[in-house]
């Protein structure tokens, strides 16, 4: 597991099947087949081994001590979050655009399991930052536009949890969340030009550094949980939207 | 061309309707008021407050627009007259450039109102000239009034509305905030080494997002059966 | 044009616009030209004209000029560019990588004493590092961090 | 006019015609399977207790309200599927006025007449309505009945050809019912299409020679108004 081509081959080769998988599941094909349940199981697999690997193996990182090692949760849960919200935005275009109850479904489960994420990154965020910058909280375009997007997303949940009508429920929520999404990118744009020059410099340097190992191990793990929860998040809200269903139309009765 | 004429017409509307019950917007103006007095308090000195003027311009602004937008809405809601105008019909563009036109048009109008009271009660230095700060102010109130209009629509037809138009607004109009009051600020004080063009620069791109963006969504909320 | 071709048509184009501005702003905030400060000798030349404005100030923190109190929260500095140097004095801690040496840009204002009173220190970075990578990644922070330290 | 369930695709004329229409609110039918037609230039009375689905009926029937199952069709065109362009043909008068309670009855008028692009004499229809002289008072200064006539002079801005009267006759005294009438006649007249849903039998009747009676979502009647009432509401 050490080879970074192989990991690569391995996560491109998950990715592709959840992929393939949630195609299908959009054209209501597999309905039996929880095929979710194989991606988490490897997803569960992967992070154990890959949190073992960063808290044990990984080298004792030499300025941040052995805090540096949270990193192996806070990078995966930044990559992650911004992976999901992405396709929670393309989810809601694709409601509006075609009406299909799917893609609807999909919005919520991926805000709820983008908004866990984010709710990760910046507690840990916020703990890696208090050893290694002193404070819990800086005023850096990356920190507030996650912010302001955990709570426009988190917006987006509480206007859906008021709404009753489901036809009004499944657009407002795809309204409210490319709404979020813009916000997201304007923000990050304008606190950059706020603090322009807070960002630090990188160095080349040799990609075969076990650190990048491991944390693309964790990432790759974060992402087939995070495929698990959604996609089984889906099928609850797939089930409840067929509940909601209208029930027969009673018989006709002559006049 | 009708689509213009309709959204001017629905903007006369709603500035008339205002016209007629002028103790709303002077509600909102006063609100601010009060504000910007409870502002003060929480500063430790008064060097602070004419540092500040321009940031507690636009937080003021902000809160006052949450009950400017909400109330626009619920003139709307008191009759039906916002399902009255989906069936008249009025195109839902038309409704929603209308609405937040006269909208930025208000929050325009209590912006101007609130300049001087800001002058006296902050003491900000002034070295800036009067077309630029109104270009300012201009373009942060058009910014806080095309989202704000949108979501307003969204809260004031869902149930526990007064907590969700500020929930879903604020972390829309971060950037808004952070511009304009930068802008502000700077401009006041001097603006020596040209940074005012690029938050303006900024507020502008701001209002094309969101006013190309917030119309085709809101066409997507009235047209739900 | 039937309604639904019509919503298609105004979803894009509104698409588009939201794709240009945000384009347009990504490559505005990235661009370097954007990034105004003034050397010392500029601020100097200015004299009593640039008191009380806001304005960035960017150069070399002076070896050997640095004063943290941590009790205080106050840091000072003097920032040069090889003629002139100014006084510094700020508010909190300094970010992590801040040592003498280093390139800054601080914001905030000339006063009356002759000090620059800053709000905001950023780190600058110098010549001798090479310019971030567009999309950075925290990784590589974390190993910049890391090679630095040995 | 009385179709069966099988000779709908039989009816062929301009006016309304409604095949199996069903709406439901959640998980309840409140129409189920609602089926009638209506000539151009015809009216038909709609009665039934409250709760019945006739404001449902009428707000599908006015594109307010999405049609789940079924169909209805005016002037040869789905009623949902072309509602731009039927919005600007159906009127509909219902419980909600429509009305901007700060703007006096003449702006009103005024502004929904400037927003829907249309031309009238706004003093004439004031004088229509009998509100004439109500000058600069707001419309919430109004009392139920002048509201009504206000919303009446409102729909007749637009020159409708189907018209869905939602108990327009409700909450008004002796003259205002008379306004209504007359207005109502006088529409009849034109040669628009009317729906009418109202608690006054005796009145409806007057202008529709058929009637319908609803029940939880169906059509538990339909015939000769005059039936209607000879057997005082409940043939």
């Amino acid at each position: 597991m050490s080879n970074p081509d192989l990991m690569l081959a391995f996560g491109a080769g998950g990715v592709a099947t959840a992929l393939l998988a949630a195609i299908s599941m959009v054209r209501g094909g597999l309905k039996s087949f929880r095929w979710e349940a194989y991606v988490g199981a490897f997803g569960l697999g992967m992070v154990l081994m890959g949190q073992y690997m960063g808290l044990f193996v990984a080298p004792r990182e030499r300025m941040m001590g052995e805090v540096g090692r949270i990193l192996y949760v806070h990078v995966p849960s930044a990559w992650l979050t911004m992976l999901i919200f992405t396709f929670t935005c393309i989810f809601a275009f694709a409601f509006l655009m075609s009406g299909k109850r799917i893609f609807d479904s999909l919005v919520e489960s991926s805000i709820e399991v983008g908004v866990i994420m984010a709710i990760l990154l910046q507690v840990t965020g916020s703990l890696f930052a208090k050893p290694t910058w002193g404070v819990y909280w800086d005023w850096d375009p990356r920190l507030v536009s996650t912010a302001v997007m955990t709570l426009s997303f988190v917006g987006v949940l509480i206007l859906r949890s008021v709404l009753d009508d489901p036809d009004r429920r499944a657009t407002w929520t795809s309204v409210g969340a490319i709404l979020a999404t813009l916000s997201m990118l304007i923000t990050y744009f304008s606190v950059r030009l706020w603090r322009t020059l807070h960002q630090m410099q990188s160095s080349p340097d040799s990609v075969s550094d076990p650190m990048v190992v491991i944390l693309r191990a964790n990432a790759f793990a974060f992402l087939f949980l995070s495929i698990f929860f959604i996609a089984w998040r889906t099928r609850i809200a797939v089930a409840r939207a067929q509940a909601d269903e209208a029930p027969p139309l009673p018989p006709e009765v002559p006049v | 061309m009708t689509l213009l004429k309709q959204s001017l017409a629905v903007a006369y509307k709603d500035l008339l309707t205002e016209w007629r019950q002028p103790s709303r917007i002077a509600g909102v103006f006063f609100f601010c008021f009060a504000l910007l007095l409870l502002f003060a308090f929480a500063m430790p000195n008064t060097q602070m407050l004419s540092d500040i003027a321009g940031g507690t311009l636009w937080l003021g602004l902000l809160l006052a627009s949450t009950r400017s937008l909400d109330q626009s809405f619920h003139l709307e809601m008191e009759n039906g007259a916002l399902e009255g105008m989906v069936l008249w019909p009025v195109p839902p563009l038309a409704m929603f450039y209308g609405k937040a036109l006269a909208n930025a048009l208000l929050l325009t109008l209590v912006t101007l109102a609130l300049t001087p009271l800001v002058v006296v009660l902050y003491h900000p230095v002034w070295n800036g000239d009067i077309p630029t700060f109104l270009g300012i102010v201009a373009l942060g109130c058009l910014a806080l009034a095309a989202p704000g209009t949108l979501v307003a629509a969204l809260s004031v037809q869902a149930r526990g509305s007064s907590a969700l138009l500020p929930l879903l607004m604020f972390p829309l109009v971060v950037p808004v905030v952070v511009a304009a009051s930068k802008a502000t600020t700077l401009h006041l004080e001097g603006d020596i080494m040209s940074q005012v063009d690029d938050w303006m620069r900024l507020l502008v791109m701001f209002n094309l997002a969101h006013w190309a963006l917030d119309g085709w969504l809101f066409t997507r909320i009235a047209e739900d059966g | 044009m039937t309604p639904r071709a019509k919503q298609r048509l105004l979803a894009v184009v509104a698409l588009l616009v939201v794709f240009g501005t945000l384009g347009y702003l990504s490559t505005q905030s990235m661009s370097e030209d954007l990034v105004y400060y003034w050397s010392p000798t500029e601020l100097v030349d200015k004299g009593d004209a640039a008191i009380g404005a806001t304005v960035r100030l960017g150069g070399m923190v002076e070896q050997e000029s640095v004063d943290w109190r941590p009790q205080e929260q106050h840091l000072s500095f003097r920032i040069t560019d090889g003629e002139e140097s100014v006084q510094v004095a700020g508010k909190g801690a300094p970010p992590q990588m801040f040592r003498e040496g280093i390139g800054v840009v601080v914001e905030g204002k000339m006063e009356g004493d002759g000090v620059f009173h800053t709000t905001t220190v950023m780190i600058k970075h110098s010549n001798e590092y090479q310019p971030p990578e567009e999309g950075e990644m925290p990784t590589e922070v974390y190993k910049s961090l890391q090679t630095e330290e040995r | 006019m009385a179709s069966t369930p099988d000779s709908h695709n039989a009816v062929v004329h301009d006016g309304l015609v409604v095949h199996d229409l069903s709406r439901r609110f959640g998980p309840r039918w409140v129409l189920a399977r609602v089926g009638f037609d209506v000539p151009p230039g015809d009216a038909l009375l709609v009665v039934g207790h409250n709760g019945c689905g006739k404001t449902t009926l009428l707000r599908c029937l006015a594109t307010a309200l999405k049609i789940h199952h079924g169909s209805a069709r005016f002037g040869g065109l789905d009623m949902w599927e072309n509602r731009a362009e039927l919005r600007h043909k159906v009127a509909l008068l219902s419980h909600d006025s429509h009305l901007y309670e700060d703007l006096s009855a003449r702006q009103n008028l005024d502004v929904w007449a400037k927003m829907g692009g249309l031309h009238k004499d706004l003093d004439a229809l004031l004088e229509r309505v009998g509100l004439e002289h109500t000058g600069k008072r707001p419309v919430r200064a109004f009392s139920a009945g002048m509201r009504r006539r206000l919303a009446l002079a409102r729909v007749l801005l637009k020159d409708p050809s189907l018209i869905l009267f939602d108990e327009p006759f409700s909450a008004l005294d002796p003259a205002g019912r008379a306004t209504v009438a007359g207005v109502l006649q006088e529409l009849r007249e034109r040669g628009a299409t009317i729906l009418l849903s109202t608690h006054h039998h005796e009145i409806g009747a007057r202008f529709a020679d058929q009637a319908m009676r609803m029940k939880e979502g169906r059509i538990v009647w339909k015939g000769p108004s005059h039936e209607l009432l000879s057997s005082g509401g409940h043939p």
